[in-house]
């Protein structure tokens, strides 16, 4: 209905190629974007940009790199919890061994240290396949959780086995630490997701992208084609754990504020895995609508007894929580296997093909 | 020279020189081998049957215990509740089947995985929603089951036997025992063998499929009612126990997916394995090596025989 | 591939030495033997067809080639270069490129994509540059993108350039195979029966595809076929396999004349 | 279309941000309760919460709130999840909190970078950082009345006094894996220096607290004289079902109050029979403030708590934080002159707070627990604990107060605030003369 | 400068070439969708084709005078051969590209053509297929080499090779082709076309510079065409109206023109490009409409409520919205949400949401089917031409569009009515001569410059628009002696979706009949709905419902008819429905569609006697021609229904 594509002819590859071919699109990306740089800071609570915004956007850029992996490479993998603790850890080691540099970089910088531990628990996947493979990430994901426990440099032999994340500032501006502001937190994670999200559908596009697909689709045929299995799937596994690594760190240092094993359990892995799945596997978008439902669901639901004014007991809204979280996955699969990505584009395909019901 | 020592000589000398307490760990190893068989033994059985992978069988474990145990609170005489259970679980498989599976015929594997994922989280509600939250205690004398122990004196020390665990173990058997013959003799068994040979075939002799997922959903559902039991009485009944349950998954790599025997002898070396390596080896890497000791062998496992232990060499074609 | 090897044919194509020999192939799998002990060659710009009743071991032959299965004995000569075993990726580097027997298109990809897909060993711009996607990576994409273009409008599939190939027709996908194959430029095409399942003008659409590229781009190909009667229309020399060993080779008019090759396929027909 | 849907549900989320909100515009005492009455944890969160909230509750209905003001609380469920409890945080801060009582380590720890920034004290009460007893390094953080190493100091002197003396002997410590379990190590370990026993660690991962037979395999091995224990929900039980299991001596295993609820023992019954655990308040019923609780709370059925657990070792705990906050408002409210107190006037009653036994007998509290006086530089350390024996099916308390070695302790818990303020730049401490 | 030295300035096409290469050099001349995008030239660059085309042309020997045949789908190398041609003296003669190789040899020989520019391999093989020809013709070029390398290339030569001859000797040609663009002026031939001709062989209709100029002019000068515009030239090249728009129209404003990449492509092309002037026959406009139709049948419940509610809306107010007219608040309010919900995507999804100028021609078109696009806001009009007039007789102006005239006469242009009720008329596009046949341009063409146009029409009074009838000849008298016009008939039928085409018989007899053909998807998506199976269009079209339905569809043109006392004789009292589909191979029909009605009469005559003599069924068996040439024949038992018919009123006096 909103798109009128008529008369949007490309006339080189360049427009023919472009991620936002219509239009519509682009507007509605530029929408999007103004009101997450502008209108969010602007007007958004502490409460809703500290624990709906930052959250959702790290969740977000860790569903994309389970998605680099699982969506468009085809290996599922149930250590991406474990990977981003990895980034988490790398990070706060960097950050005090490093205490004068820029702390932006660094959480970048230790995406690389969750990129190489991932390639070494990647290495199996040419070997192994499905099921299997979620045995061996269920093995980094158990072995790595330990190493955070037992290894103490790691949390610079802190009593509490805890990392906390110090005050550091970037251009005098306060990035981490409990003094910073949840709006400058906010903006430098957008600012971070935004571009990794750039580069994914960038990679996504090229022939890096397409020799992910190609593995995922038909592994037999992309090797006939001339894709080396080892790169394909060890670029995945870098890459999706890089992603991870960047999101772990930042979830430490630009949400938690300090965090323990627990933030990097299994439990966080299967979360993102959900967001993947119901997002929509092989989607970009499908990982920004998966953590939002995720993430933003329950707290929306926890909110919900309250703005009715029934006294519920917390507990209660809990369970009934999950249980609601548990019946819409089962009813997100049953009527759309392919996620919310997928409903979105039947949407749009509706919307171009208005009125006409195909 | 002291660290080779450490790995490889001071374990041996230490299990030579208390026979009894390495008879111990074996013992304990046994005893948590039968149970993670127990676990694997439920997901084989869908998984044979449905080619689904159910993902929900370590709550469905929990699940079944907690409604045990919360029946007889709620005042339900044991063995009372232990029959309403039952029917508990059967109802739930009848459920999973009219709601769930039956809406997700022929889609990939990964989705149906995801789906038990999703009746996972809604059994964790669930269970907690009608029961509480709080931990409980397994009703195992209620029930009848023996709670004390046997000392025997072994090699200069001493053995110590709990009698729930002997229970377990032979429990164990006599299900497994009890599904083979099931299998192997009745109607239905065969014909749960049709289906997991060949789809097409078996409905092809009028066996309904929709039927059979009941029906394999809730032996799956009795396996995890007396897997709930046994753990249950040695530890206690919490959804804490879930994290238990995935170490069932290593045990499925190490015995194949559609095989009981492998379910068994995987169960029980990934026990063995974990005892004794925590035991005697955990202390070098600071203990707590049993999170993830399973999963490592089975990755090493997999690197050297992708197909599992029981799998026949696969060979691509196109 | 010396020019004194070469011959001209009577449509004005020339063909040239042998470009791949295949010598004393043996193929098993545990204890089946899937091909014993043959021996045949390629020559450069020719259709050479292997044809045989089903379980001849014609794909495996094929597998062989390009390096998927490893034969325990006897080796593979190409280009002057021998050896008895390669990883696929290493036989699509040195321009072996291939079709299969059921359609193994990459599903969740386009039309265009999956032809692009052909293009992965040309691509060379590495991971840095791919991940900014203007400049050099992006010059590189729109230059392969033309060379795709024109393998679309060859195979005069333009109408379902942006269309995911689970959507099409069989014989639509097979023609987007062919297009992913060509798009490797190789100089060895092997095509696994590249009209099974297909209706008569599928089959002669197809039939013209494959004469079209061995005319305009020279392409050695080596196609399986189990229809007989297209392979004698369009193959320069055939190659008949049954039951894993080679039962004659020759010119068309030859091996259609051949008494093993006759019984070979009664028996088939029984 | 599908926009105005996005922005539909943005929209809804922010609506209802801001529903959370209203509460603060009256004049209210506001204190939010981080609660988990789900997850593993669960067993023992579900009595403390509802020890809490029913002592606000009774303090509402009898005496009509604090100094006139109505305490008005509120839950918020955390799960023991660090995420979540931050996530609780920053959705009541809001409200005008005056104190967080996180019942979490792992929360604790969060909080207490962001307490001097929003200026809401956090009262870790037995649990936390041991180092913000430290007052002049930890102004707005609160862990009376004992902290972890006072604990520890405590059960240490007591097995000092059993079988002879503790030099020489095998002390082994199973503690869960965590922030929780591994804050009393370093003091465990000067102490195992400086009064020469040996200390044997038994790290039990959380995902394996249901299933600790190697643990307890190892025990066997190891065979200490003396257990102790820092366990938390259903490692608890397990333990003591695994010692009793390998025979050892139950009342050589001494737990610490987290480790020696009801719950914690109902499992084993007789075959924990002589197990000790530390507490720092009584159980049971029979205290006057109790009975109160029960007259104006639980019998009209306005409390969440199943009767029989009134009075239940846990549900005291709770209540007992609810009569340290009670009391610190009432002090910060006598301090500050007006009742309706900021967070940062909370701070002022909790470093003033004074639970005097009288003060204790007047809330009908006598007895109940050991008194707590705070100062600036001290927030938490030097209160004493007693221990209790499970007699196989119920508790008993079997000691006199047990008091710390506050002077080591003090030492070791400044090194340690020194520590953790040395690396964060523009730390606020404040100066006690 | 006035227009007498413009005029003399740009006598020629070349000529207009080269003042848009100057004038609106950056601005895009041609696109063509190639190798997944639309590739474009300026009208810089065409420039430079044109003339690399050209020298290329002077250098394999085209003389002045030769004709050039040009076979081939739309493209602009196609388009730019053209112009290269009249740039070295040359008349293009394009062609169909559907032609036969007999029907193509016809015209290659008429026009002794030397030089033949072909598309690809499958006109080159129907060109070597003619016997004799290769030897009169010296050179074929082709734009696609696929296929053609192992071709005797001695006659044979790509366009690449032609355009590289031409520029290895470019100095000499360059003068060559000044000199020969310096004779040519307004009466030199700009193109030659063949006529489709209903009957009889095709006629090479020649037309001056002159002819095509003045029409172009006149015509965008009617409309406001100018730079900017954009069309999709898509209608075969061999069309005189094609020539018009790609070429003249085109040349003279400087506006846009787009080709398609295939025909499959069309509809997704056209939406692509959105031209803002678009010229398309009925029968496109009326697939168009029965293909929404049917995809609204299956919208959901809601969809087609709000859909009808917003079309009658659309309906009441919208041709006058589009003309300026005051119209109530709320229908505008209504109009206004219609068009955010359902026009502006529909026009969307049509490819019209640009389309400022749209014009139908070449036969009438149903007025309900008129009404529905421009009560979308399409400003939707109707033409009236031929090829003789260089297209343009009348247009309708800007507010002043009905379905059922169309026109007024063009600027220029002059009409007259004959006795017979005739229409003639006099412009300066009228052609110069048929090629070689000077009885036929004779006979059509008065030496005043007056042409007859074959239809029959009369002026209305106070309007002063065009009302065509029917072709002059096919309106005929019955056996009582009142008027018979078949085509008023047939086209009202075919107004309904359902009826693909109609027949209508009924000269010197006392009632009429009619041969019936069904629209296949219509009537097939319609049985769907009613659980009708079927195997086949004989099946389908045998089916008792379907008989009924048609049947009434008949019954109610019949009361329409009865309406118009002129005509009320010609209502239909019996008819069938044809067991095949009239198709242009078995020479039913022409290749732009139109029925060859003689032809029909002859191959159907047991069955038009069936339809007189009051039989109930009839068994038949028909020749039919396959698409690769091969015959066949199919029989079957066709139903003959009566339906009602409306009383005759007294005979207006």
């Amino acid at each position: 209905m909103i798109y009128r594509e008529t008369g949007q002819f490309k006339t080189n590859y360049k427009a023919d190629n472009s991620i936002f071919p219509i239009l519509q699109d682009r507007i509605a990306i530029i929408f999007y974007l103004f009101v997450a740089f502008i209108v969010i800071p602007a007007f958004g609570s502490d409460f809703f940009i500290n624990s709906m915004m930052i959250p959702f956007l790290i969740f977000a850029l860790a569903a994309i790199g389970l998605n680099i992996l699982t969506g468009f490479t085809g290996q599922i993998s149930l250590g991406t919890g474990a990977f981003m603790g990895v980034g988490a850890y790398s990070c706060y080691k960097l950050v005090t061994i490093f205490p004068d540099t820029n702390v932006i970089f660094l959480i970048v910088i230790s995406g690389f240290f969750s990129a190489a531990i991932g390639m070494v628990f990647g290495l199996p996947s040419l070997r192994i396949k499905g099921f299997y493979l979620v045995v061996t990430t269920l093995a980094a994901q158990f072995f790595l959780e330990w190493c955070f426990i037992r290894i103490e440099w790691l949390y610079n032999y802190n009593t509490s086995g805890a990392i906390e994340v110090p005050r550091r500032e970037v251009f005098n501006v306060i990035v981490t630490g409990p003094e910073a502001a949840a709006v400058t937190q906010y903006l430098v994670v957008l600012s971070i997701v935004v571009a990794m999200t750039w580069i994914a559908s960038n990679l996504i596009h090229g022939r890096i992208g397409r020799s992910w697909m190609m593995i995922r689709d038909m592994d037999i045929a992309a090797e006939l084609m001339g894709v080396r299995p080892l790169y394909a799937k060890l670029s995945a596994f870098a890459v999706s754990s890089f992603y991870a690594g960047v999101a772990g760190a930042m979830m430490v240092f630009m949400w938690l504020g300090a965090a323990e094993v627990e933030s990097f359990d299994v439990n966080h892995s299967f979360l993102i895995l959900f967001m993947v799945i119901i997002g929509g596997l092989g989607s970009i978008k499908g990982s920004f609508l998966g953590a939002a439902f995720i993430w933003m669901l329950p707290v929306v639901l926890r909110a919900f007894p309250k703005a009715l004014g029934l006294d519920v007991p917390v507990a209660t809204v809990e369970h009934v929580n999950f249980m609601i979280i548990g019946g819409l996955i089962i009813f997100f699969l049953i009527i759309e296997p392919n996620g919310l990505a997928r409903i979105w584009a039947l949407l749009k395909q509706k919307l171009r093909v208005w009125p006409f019901p195909y | 020279m002291d660290l080779l020592y450490d790995i490889f000589a001071d374990p041996f000398v230490q299990m030579a020189g208390m026979p009894d307490f390495f008879v111990q760990v074996l013992w304990e190893g046994f005893v948590t081998g039968t149970l993670y068989a127990l676990i694997a033994l439920g997901f084989v059985l869908i998984f044979k049957a449905s080619g689904v992978f159910n993902f929900a069988q370590g709550i469905m474990v929990v699940f079944a215990a907690l409604t045990l145990v919360g029946l007889y609170q709620a005042g339900v005489p044991a063995l009372l509740a232990l029959v309403l259970s039952l029917g508990v679980m059967g109802t739930l498989a009848v459920s999973v089947e009219r709601l769930v599976l039956r809406h997700l015929v022929n889609q990939p594997d990964i989705i149906l995985f995801m789906a038990t994922i999703g009746l996972s989280y809604f059994l964790i509600g669930f269970g907690e929603f009608i029961f509480g939250g709080e931990t409980k205690s397994m009703i195992t004398s209620e029930l009848g089951l023996p709670t004390g122990s046997s000392v025997v004196d072994f090699a200069g020390g001493i053995v110590i036997f709990q009698h729930i665990d002997i229970a377990a173990v032979v429990i164990a058997g006599i299900l497994v025992t009890s599904l083979a013959l099931f299998f192997s003799k009745s109607r239905i068994g065969r014909a749960l063998r049709a289906v997991a040979d060949d789809h097409q075939a078996a409905l092809s002799v009028g066996i309904s499929l929709n039927q059979i997922w009941v029906i394999v959903w809730f032996a799956a559902g009795i396996v995890a009612l007396a897997t709930g039991i046994m753990w249950g009485a040695r530890s206690d009944v919490s959804f804490a126990l879930q994290i238990v349950a995935l170490k069932a998954l290593p045990v499925l790599i190490l015995g194949g997916f559609t095989s009981v025997p492998g379910a068994i002898v995987g169960g029980l070396i990934i026990g063995f394995g974990e005892k004794i390596f925590e035991v005697y080896w955990g202390g070098l890497l600071g203990g707590g090596v049993e999170g993830w000791f399973a999963y490592v062998i089975a990755l090493i496992f997999l690197l050297f025989r992708p197909q599992g232990l029981f799998g026949e060499k696969i060979i691509e074609r196109i | 591939m010396s020019s004194d090897q070469s011959t001209q044919t009577a449509d004005g194509r020339t063909i040239g030495g042998p470009i791949m020999e295949v010598k004393d192939i043996s193929l098993k799998f545990g204890g089946v033997t899937a091909i014993k002990n043959i021996s045949f060659d390629i020559n450069e710009g020719e259709i050479r067809a292997i044809i045989g009743p089903n379980g001849a071991g014609k794909t495996s032959m094929l597998n062989v080639i390009n390096g998927f299965y490893h034969p325990q004995e006897g080796q593979i000569v190409f280009r002057g270069e021998a050896r008895t075993a390669m990883r696929p990726y290493v036989a699509a580097s040195q321009g072996i490129s291939r079709t299969f027997q059921n359609v193994a298109l990459f599903e969740g990809m386009s039309t265009l994509d999956n032809i692009m897909a052909g293009r992965t060993l040309k691509m060379k711009k590495n991971f840095f540059w791919q991940m900014l996607r203007f400049g050099p990576a992006e010059v590189e994409e729109f230059e392969h993108r033309k060379v795709v273009e024109e393998i679309i409008d060859f195979l005069e599939i333009q109408a379902i350039r942006k269309t995911p190939v689970g959507r099409l027709p069989y014989g639509l996908q097979k023609r987007v195979e062919l297009g992913r194959a060509l798009a490797a430029e190789p100089s060895l095409l092997l095509l696994d029966e590249p009209m099974a399942g297909m209706n008569v003008e599928e089959k002669e659409d197809m039939s013209r595809f494959i004469l079209d590229v061995n005319d305009q781009f020279g392409t050695t190909i080596a196609l399986i076929e189990h229809d007989m009667g297209v392979v004698m229309d369009i193959a320069d020399r055939v190659v008949v396999l049954d039951y894993g060993q080679k039962i004659a080779d020759g010119l068309p008019a030859e091996v259609q004349a051949n008494q093993d090759v006759i019984d070979a396929y009664l028996g088939v027909a029984h | 279309m599908f926009k105005k849907v996005t922005t539909g549900a943005v929209a809804l989320a922010i609506v209802s941000t801001l529903q959370i909100a209203p509460v603060s515009a009256q004049e209210t005492l506001y204190v939010p309760l981080l609660t988990y009455r789900t997850g593993p944890f669960a067993g023992g969160g579900i009595p403390i919460a509802n020890g809490s909230a029913d002592y606000y509750a009774m303090l509402n209905e009898r005496d009509g709130g604090i100094g006139g003001l109505k305490i008005v609380t509120e839950e918020c469920e955390t799960s023991y999840n660090s995420q979540k409890g931050v996530e609780c945080y920053e959705a009541t801060k809001g409200n005008g909190a005056l104190v967080y009582n996180p019942y979490s380590t792992g929360i604790t720890l969060q909080l207490i970078p962001k307490a001097p920034v929003d200026e809401i004290p956090v009262l870790s009460m037995g649990y936390g950082l041991s180092a913000v007893a430290v007052g002049e390094k930890f102004p707005w953080t609160f862990n009376y009345p004992a902290s972890y190493w006072d604990q520890m100091s405590s059960i240490i002197s007591f097995i000092d006094t059993q079988d002879g003396g503790i030099k020489g002997k095998k002390v082994g410590f199973i503690y869960l894996d965590v922030g929780y379990g591994k804050e009393p190590i370093p003091l465990l370990e000067s102490l195992s220096e400086s009064m020469g026993f040996e200390v044997v660690k038994f790290p039990v991962a959380g995902k394996e607290m249901q299933t600790q037979s190697s643990h307890w395999l190892n025990v066997r091995k190891e065979n200490p004289d003396w257990m102790i224990m820092w366990g938390w929900g259903a490692m608890n039980p397990t333990a003591i079902k695994e010692a009793a299991k390998i025979k050892y001596p139950m009342d050589h295993f001494i737990g610490n109050w987290w480790s020696g609820a009801d719950v914690d023992l109902k499992p084993a019954g007789e075959a924990g029979k002589g197990y000790r655990s530390a507490n720092m308040a009584a159980s049971g019923t029979h205290f006057q403030a109790l009975q109160d609780v029960i007259k104006y709370v639980v019998e009209p059925g306005n409390s969440q708590a199943d009767p029989d657990t009134v009075g239940s070792v846990l549900y005291n705990r709770g209540l007992y934080n609810s009569v340290v906050v009670a009391e610190a408002i009432r002090t910060a409210q006598e301090i500050a002159g007006h009742a309706n107190i900021t967070g940062a006037e909370m701070r002022a009653g909790l470093e003033a707070l004074d639970l005097t036994a009288e003060r204790l007998a007047e809330l009908g509290l006598a007895d109940f627990t050991a008194p707590i006086k705070a100062t600036c530089e001290n927030h938490g350390s030097g209160g004493s604990i007693f221990m209790q024996q499970w007699d196989g099916s119920k508790w008993v308390r079997t000691s006199d107060l047990i008091a710390p070695m506050t002077d080591l302790v003090r030492a070791e818990l400044e090194a340690a605030a020194d520590q953790y303020v040395s690396d964060k730049p523009n730390w606020k401490t404040q100066s006690c003369n | 400068m006035t227009s007498a030295t413009l005029a003399a300035q740009l006598d020629t096409i070349p000529k207009l070439l080269a003042r848009n290469a100057t004038t609106f050099g950056e601005k895009p001349a041609s696109r063509e969708k190639e190798f997944g995008i639309w590739q474009s030239w300026n009208w810089a660059e065409v420039h430079a084709n044109v003339e690399e085309i050209a020298l290329g042309m002077l250098a394999i020997g085209v003389k002045a005078g030769d004709h050039i045949v040009i076979v081939g789908k739309n493209r602009p190398a196609l388009y730019w051969s053209m112009v290269a041609a009249q740039s070295v003296g040359a008349v293009p003669v394009p062609l169909y590209q559907d032609a036969v190789a007999e029907e193509m040899a016809y015209t290659l020989d008429h026009c002794g053509a030397k030089f033949v520019i072909v598309e690809n391999q499958e006109q080159v093989d129907k060109i070597f297929e003619i016997p004799g020809q290769t030897e009169s013709i010296k050179k074929v070029m082709y734009l696609d080499p696929r296929g053609l390398r192992k071709y005797d290339h001695r006659n044979l030569h790509s366009f690449e090779d032609i355009r590289t001859l031409g520029k290895e000797d470019q100095s000499r040609l360059q003068s060559m082709l000044a000199e020969r663009q310096k004779v040519q002026n307004y009466d030199t031939t700009c193109v030659m076309l063949y006529t489709s001709g209903t009957t009889g062989k095709p006629k090479g209709v020649v037309l001056s510079n002159r002819n095509i100029i003045e029409s172009a002019k006149s015509s965008s000068e009617f409309d406001d065409l100018k730079v900017g515009d954009s069309v999709l030239a898509y209608l075969p090249m061999a069309w005189v109206g094609d020539f018009i728009f790609s070429i003249g129209q085109c040349y003279w404003a400087g506006f846009c023109v787009s080709c398609p990449e295939s025909e499959e492509t069309m509809q997704n092309d056209l939406r692509e490009i959105g031209p803002s002037y678009f010229f398309a026959p009925p029968r496109f406009f009326e697939t168009v409409l029965t293909a929404v139709m049917i995809r609204m049948e299956d919208a959901s419940k809601t969809k087609r409520r709000m859909f009808k509610f917003f079309m009658d809306v659309a309906k009441k107010v919208g041709p006058d919205l589009l003309v300026g007219k005051p119209v109530g608040f709320m229908d505008r309010l209504k109009y206004r949400l219609g068009t955010i919900l359902v026009y502006g995507p529909l026009k969307n999804r049509m490819g019209m949401t640009r389309v400022r100028v749209g014009y139908t021609a070449g036969e009438a078109i149903g007025p309900e089917i008129f009404e529905f696009y421009r009560s979308l806001g399409i400003n939707l009009k109707q033409l009236y031409g031929q090829t003789e007039a260089s297209v343009f007789i009348t247009l309708q102006p800007d507010g002043e569009v009905r379905p059922d005239t169309v026109g007024v006469p063009g600027p220029g242009v002059e009409i007259k009515i004959d006795d017979d009720g005739e229409v003639h008329y006099r412009s300066p596009g009228v052609f110069i001569e048929y090629f070689k046949n000077p009885e036929s341009t004779a006979s059509t063409k008065d030496p005043d410059g007056w042409v007859a146009t074959g239809d029959a029409g009369f002026i209305e009074d106070d309007t002063g628009h065009l009302r065509i009838i029917d072709r002059a000849k096919d309106v005929g008298k019955m056996a009582d002696g009142s008027l018979f016009a078949p085509k008023y008939v047939e086209n009202k039928l075919k107004f309904y979706p359902n009826i693909l085409e109609a027949v209508v018989f009924g000269a010197d007899t006392d009632s009429c009949t009619a041969f019936i053909n069904i629209d296949i998807s219509a009537v097939g998506n319609w049985a769907e709905r009613n659980n009708i199976a079927y195997g086949s269009y004989q099946e389908l079209a045998g089916h008792e419902r379907v008989l009924d339905v048609i049947s009434g569809h008949v019954k109610e043109v019949n009361q329409s008819i009865a309406s118009d006392p002129m005509l009320s004789g010609c209502q239909v009292h019996r008819f069938l429905v044809l067991h095949k589909e009239l198709d242009a191979d078995d020479g039913e029909m022409t290749r732009t569609r139109k029925v060859r009605r003689r032809i029909i009469g002859e191959k159907y005559n047991d069955l038009i006697k069936a339809l007189t003599d009051g039989s109930k069924e009839i068994f038949t068996e028909t020749e039919v021609t396959y698409e690769d040439g091969r015959k066949g024949s199919i029989s079957a038992t066709l139903q003959i229904r009566d339906v009602e018919v409306v009383a005759r009123k007294a005979k207006a006096a």
